[in-house]
């Protein structure tokens, strides 16, 4: 952004909220000019935290909101109207509400890890929005690293899953823990290699890098690699416990899963922190595929972060999306869907983005002219896949249509029953197969 | 339009294959209850009769005796039949079950059980269905007036609430509130763990 | 980053993981081991942060932390629950002392021995990168060696493991239609073609056909 | 080519190992009385190796209200309230079979006008209860209310219509001893000319969000199957029966309140799974929207109610009377003795009786199988405690 910079005098300086980064930047020096190094470190890593927690309080509350009017409309209701205008309070009556709740734990839990859990919850929770760039300069630690601490922290967060699982001892809330466990090591996989593939074109580990990277090349990610996009957003829509894939909480099955037993403010912990991850993953999404803070110049003139805040809510429109129209897939189900068809997809990107990226260092073929090439090729590979994978990972009973026919005058019992199925006609009705 | 199958012919087919098995009183087809099982196998494979759909299977105190009834409906042939055992034991009812025959007959004899006293010999799982273990006696008997001694039917109030409101109520098992973990309904269970407040 | 901050990380992360380990062995519950064990490491990744070491670090939690913590959990689940909890005997503490002892003896000796060239600054370079590179030109075979180990021991593993229904009511239906000698069709086990009844050939009507 | 005795006796050793499955540590779980997916207070014990279900057992009688004992002692247009309490969910169709024993009691003829009447009410309730069977039964796949509350929707609509008619919604106590209680209102038939014009636009709706999906074949196909002759033999009815390809429907089979002057078809499975009961509901409710269009287009006018002593002593005798209601045969068997009150009341609960078959179905699925077919078999709890 040094054409930004340059552009004239008010850029750069406190004031200017296109970058926030400046007014830290700001206090910083203040602080070096009298005060110890240390502290300047302190106070700039104790301002990003409160800026994030500032934020993420009062969005988390709009996006209960939101997320309850939006699955309203998928379902011809009116959705939280009553409370505030437009219902728009309606959270906060919930959170005083599950604050003034009693909390009650189970006599055989198991006293310390139970009470753990819906705080160390949010540690993942908050840590990962440090690596999440708002803009060029904009995040409260762009690691060189990036990519692998986001991987590092949203992983501990099974643990804590593990932990509040089994400390209810309850077989809802095991059997919730368990299926969390089993199905975050099964899509961590197709998660790392997806972001492998990115990590291996662009050169960079860093994220802000990622960002650069497609900045530079005029290109967004999702364009290059849509089926690894596709698969990371259903690999990360498997880790938030969103359906198709919130196998760990399924209402229908086992109640609440880990959380059965969490009441009050530790259950509303646990939402929180699920609602803040599905907001983060959304602004991942669209950092590493959608271009995050960059768009084709338009950064420019609108502030980076509210750019990124765009394409964050529309992945995240996208979630509630399929929360609200899919059924939700079994476990068995889910598992041979990631080692049958995520993983291997996502292992075929990796080696294309491997061959593209040294054909294009090696060869220095022109980027602008190489690039839509390699995206047509991949796209079109990406289509094949899927069809393959239709193909090949469909369950067997799945095959065959499901046939609905009328009897007619055929009304009886085994008898009736046989020449129903003899008739040779077509049947009145017919859904799936393949 | 479901035709009624003709009692008589079903008397006749039940004594070729089991004589004097089968009687006919007032239109309906009586079945000895010894023979019962022998004898709607018979009703059950017959060509002719083809009643293998057990509609419908209850009873009815006649205050000397019971009498079970059975549904039999043929879904093929589109016939109905009432069969009907007398149990002239009011105190201590037993029948055949016939599980072996319908599986169908696992809840509804269970039922008849339950409010009726009605024992089913060779039914694999004859417990009560809609009343605890230990409930007092057998509500659909024409006898049955009241609850028996001082049990009250129901829960008296929450448990332990108040001097009243003992727990267990007195000469009862009752079911109480279960929690996921529990494995077995426990037989005698004194006081309701719950979970505590913290 | 100055002295003080330095050494206040240091001896905070130094104290988190001794602690955590401390714990370890103290604790009866399995679980609760495993939950000290995740404080531990998370503390030795701290530690490899105040050396500049942000790739091992991060490292260090996605893989202990993130992974084997995890599956250390899930074997502790799958084992009956009889055998979850620290063994409360004390027979072997005495030979594990000893051995621990003398352990302890000779690494602070050769810690002490050692001539360790220490920087004040570790520059943040590209460690990743160098780590990458030095994997792929300098120890190029042990990295393949590795690989191929651990990609054995994966389909090891995946062979020992493998208990799967229907893959066995597969190979079942397999033998028992070689015995009939009738053809077989996997996908028959997996989906029933139609149930028997419906198929059958339709007997000839009988006589008494008194349907309306 | 023969093969050896010996290589027999291997491969029918392993066949044997193969299929005995291996052992380990059971758990047991308890789905309700108080659970999301029970519908009611409905406990279903499960025995768990894993996610696979060993044993189900059902543990019922939360809900048991001994109405059969109450019945003893009202008359019989007293007990009329009762049924609509047993099946909550259809309290027309058991309004109509408890109406249809006492009238095979009494020897009563019904006006034409009240049959069809009884027709459009009855297959109005069919809509309604499939819409919430069909609805619950994507929600316990998994769904996040979404088909249920856009089926609800059609449900509402009938409901409105039942209390535009009697003024009731759930409980309607709506049909009477030779009749029903009122004859229609004004406005209901254009009402329901709105209902039947809007609803083929929804149920394509609903087949172009539901058919197709991958998710749902996925989660029902091949779940909870059972086969014709088990069903039969299970005493299963309605549409849990007709999805095992089994065309019995008490409305062809025994045509009621003239059923027989109505074209309908009836719609079978091939499989008995729980997909094939959700299709056959989706084909019974556009069934249901085709008798209506014939109810109303061949209205008789005259008399809505029989002349009924209003309290009837019917001859000494029994009956039973029996519909197809949207869960299956429900039928009523009632005793005279010549006295007002019945002598004896028992009711041929479909909710209870499809669910003997439960176990069978759900062994050797998982859980969440099992889940789906307890949903698919569409309970009324009222109805099966009674």
């Amino acid at each position: 952004m040094t054409e930004l910079a340059g552009l004239s005098g008010i850029l750069g300086a406190w004031y200017d909220f296109r970058d926030l980064n400046n007014l830290q930047r700001l206090i910083t020096e203040w602080i070096a000019d009298w005060g110890p190094d240390w502290l300047a470190s302190i106070v700039t890593g104790l301002l990003g935290a409160l800026g994030i927690l500032g934020v993420i309080g009062p969005t988390l509350l709009v996006l209960i909101w939101v997320e309850r009017k939006v699955i309203a409309r998928f379902q011809q209701r009116y959705g939280p109207n009553r409370v505030g205008p437009k219902g728009l309070l309606q959270p906060v009556a919930d959170a005083v509400k599950l604050i003034l709740k009693e909390q009650l734990a189970p006599r055989a839990a198991d006293k310390l890890i139970f009470f753990l859990p819906p705080v160390l919850i949010f540690i993942p929770g908050i840590l990962i929005w440090g690596v999440l760039p708002f803009g060029p300069r904009m995040s409260v630690a762009d690691l060189n690293v990036g990519v692998l601490f986001l991987l590092a922290v949203s992983g501990t967060a099974v643990l804590v899953i593990f932990m509040a699982g089994w400390s209810s001892n309850n077989k809802y809330a095991l059997l919730g823990a368990m299926r969390a466990v089993a199905m975050s090591i099964s899509y961590e996989v197709p998660m790392v290699l997806a972001l492998l593939t990115l990590v291996v074109f662009s050169g960079t580990m860093s994220i802000n890098g990622i960002v650069e990277w497609q900045q530079q090349e005029d290109v967004i990610f999702i364009l290059l690699f849509p089926l690894t996009a596709l698969v990371f957003f259903f690999a990360a829509s498997a880790e938030l416990n969103r359906t198709p894939a919130d196998i760990s909480e399924a209402e229908s099955e086992i109640v609440a899963g880990y959380h059965t037993e969490y009441s009050g403010m530790r259950f509303g912990l646990f939402y929180a922190v699920e609602l803040g991850n599905t907001l983060v993953v959304s602004g991942f999404i669209a950092t590493f595929f959608l271009g995050g803070w960059w768009m084709w110049g338009l950064d420019e003139w609108v502030p980076s972060w509210i750019i990124l805040l765009a394409k964050t809510g529309a992945v995240y429109f996208l979630l509630i999306w399929t929360r609200g129209t899919l059924p939700r897939l079994r476990v068995d189900q889910l598992m041979s869907l990631c080692w049958k068809a995520l993983v291997p997809a996502t292992l075929l990107f990796v080696v294309v983005a491997f061959v593209q990226r040294t054909l294009l260092i090696s060869e220095g073929w022109d980027t602008t002219i190489a690039l839509p090439i390699m995206a047509v090729i991949n796209i079109g590979l990406s289509l094949g896949a899927i069809m393959l994978f239709a193909r090949v990972a469909r369950p067997a009973d799945l095959r065959r249509p499901a046939r609905i026919r009328m009897a007619g005058a055929e009304i009886g019992g085994l008898r009736a029953a046989r020449s129903v199925a003899a008739r040779s006609e077509e049947p009145q009705f017919q859904v799936g197969g393949d | 339009m479901t035709t009624r199958y003709d009692a008589e012919a079903a008397a006749a087919l039940v004594n070729d294959a089991i004589s004097g098995a089968a009687c006919v009183d007032d239109g309906d087809l009586y079945l000895d209850s010894t023979r019962l099982v022998d004898a709607v196998r018979v009703l059950r494979d017959g060509g002719e009769s083809d009643l293998v759909f057990l509609c419908n299977l209850t009873a009815v105190d006649y205050e000397r005796h019971f009498e079970v009834v059975y549904h039999l409906q043929s879904l093929d042939l589109n016939h109905i039949l009432t069969v009907k055992a007398r149990l002239h034991d009011h105190e201590d009812p037993a029948l055949p079950s016939l599980t072996g025959l319908f599986h169908g007959a696992h809840l509804q004899e269970r039922e008849v059980y339950d409010l009726f006293g009605i024992r089913f010999d060779g039914h694999p799982n004859l417990q009560r269905m809609f009343l605890w273990d230990g409930f007092p006696g057998y509500p659909l008997r024409k006898n049955f007036l009241q609850m028996p001694g001082d049990v009250r039917a129901g829960l008296p109030g929450f448990p332990h609430e108040s001097e009243e409101n003992a727990w267990p109520v007195p000469g009862s098992v009752p079911q109480r509130p279960y929690h996921p973990n529990d494995p077995a309904p426990p037989s005698d269970v004194a006081a309701v763990e719950g979970e505590e407040a913290s | 980053m100055s002295e003080f901050g330095f050494h206040l990380a240091f001896w905070s992360l130094a104290a988190m993981t001794i602690g955590g380990a401390s714990m370890i062995m103290v604790s009866r519950n399995l679980i609760h081991a495993v939950v000290w064990l995740v404080l531990s490491m998370l503390g030795v990744a701290g530690l490899y942060l105040t050396l500049s070491a942000d790739f091992i670090a991060v490292v260090q939690v996605l893989i202990y932390v993130g992974a084997i913590s995890v599956l250390m959990l899930f074997a502790i689940m799958l084992t009956p629950r009889a055998e979850r909890d620290n063994s409360s005997s004390l027979k072997t503490a005495g030979p594990a002392g000893v051995v621990v002892i003398m352990v302890m003896i000779a690494t602070f000796w050769v810690a002490i021995d050692t001539d360790w060239g220490s920087v004040r600054e570790a520059a943040l370079t590209d460690q990743a990168r160098l780590i990458g590179e030095s994997l792929i030109k300098h120890y190029i075979l042990p990295f393949e060696i590795g690989a191929v180990l651990l990609t054995a021991a994966l389909v090891g593993a995946i062979a020992l493991a493998r208990e799967d229904d229907e893959d066995a009511a597969v190979h079942a239906a397999s033998l028992q239609a070689e015995l009939d000698g009738r053809e077989f069709d996997p996908v028959d086990v997996v989906d029933p073609p139609l149930p028997a009844v419906l198929t059958a050939e339709l007997p000839a009507e009988p006589e008494s056909e008194a349907r309306t | 080519m023969t093969t050896s005795d010996d290589t027999r006796l291997a491969m029918q050793g392993t066949i044997e190992a193969l299929t005995a499955g291996a052992g380990s540590e059971p758990v047991v779980v308890n789905l309700g009385p108080q659970h999301p997916s029970t519908h009611g207070v409905f406990r279903l014990k499960v025995t768990l190796d894993g996610e696979i279900v060993q044993d189900a057992e059902m543990r019922i009688g939360y809900l048991h209200r001994s109405m059969e004992k109450l019945a003893e002692e009202r008359t019989y247009t007293q007990n009329i309230p009762f049924t609509d309490r047993i099946d909550y969910l259809a309290a027309m169709s058991n309004n109509l079979a408890y109406c249809l024993a006492v009238e095979e009691l009494l020897g009563i003829e019904v006006p034409p006008r009240a049959q069809a009447i009884r027709v459009m009410f009855a297959e109005l309730q069919r809509v309604a209860s499939h819409a919430m069977a069909n609805g619950t039964f994507i929600n316990d796949c998994g769904a996040w209310h979404t088909p249920l509350f856009h089926m609800f929707r059609d449900r509402e609509r009938v409901l409105d219509m039942f209390e535009m008619t009697c003024g009731a919604r759930l409980t309607t106590n709506y049909m009477r001893i030779g009749g029903v209680a009122f004859d229609l209102p004004d406005d209901l038939l254009p009402t329901l000319e709105r209902y039947l014009a809007d609803m083929p636009e929804n149920i394509a709706n609903y087949e172009a969000l539901l058919l197709e999906n991958e998710i749902l074949h996925a989660r029902a196909r091949g779940v909870g199957v059972i086969s014709p002759e088990m069903a039969i033999n299970s005493s299963l009815s309605g549409p849990v029966l007709r999805a095992t390809g089994v065309p019995w429907d008490l409305r062809k089979a025994n045509p009621y309140c003239g059923y027989e002057q109505y074209e309908f078809d009836v719609p079978v499975g091939e499989r008995g799974d729980c997909f094939d009961r959700f299709l056959v509901r989706m084909a019974e409710v556009k069934q249901s929207l085709h008798i209506l269009r014939q109810v109303v287009d061949s209205l008789p006018e005259g008399p809505y109610l029989a002349d009924v002593p209003l309290h009837a002593r019917p001859e000494p005798g029994e009956a039973y009377a029996r519909v197809e209601s949207p869960r299956g045969e429900l039928g009523f068997y009632l005793v005279s003795d010549g006295g007002p009150a019945p002598y004896r009341f028992h009711c041929r609960p479909p909710s209870l009786i499809n669910l003997s078959a439960l176990k069978e179905m759900s062994i050797g699925g998982t859980l969440a199988d099992a889940i789906v077919t307890l949903g698919s078999i569409d309970i009324v709890v009222g109805e099966i405690d009674r």
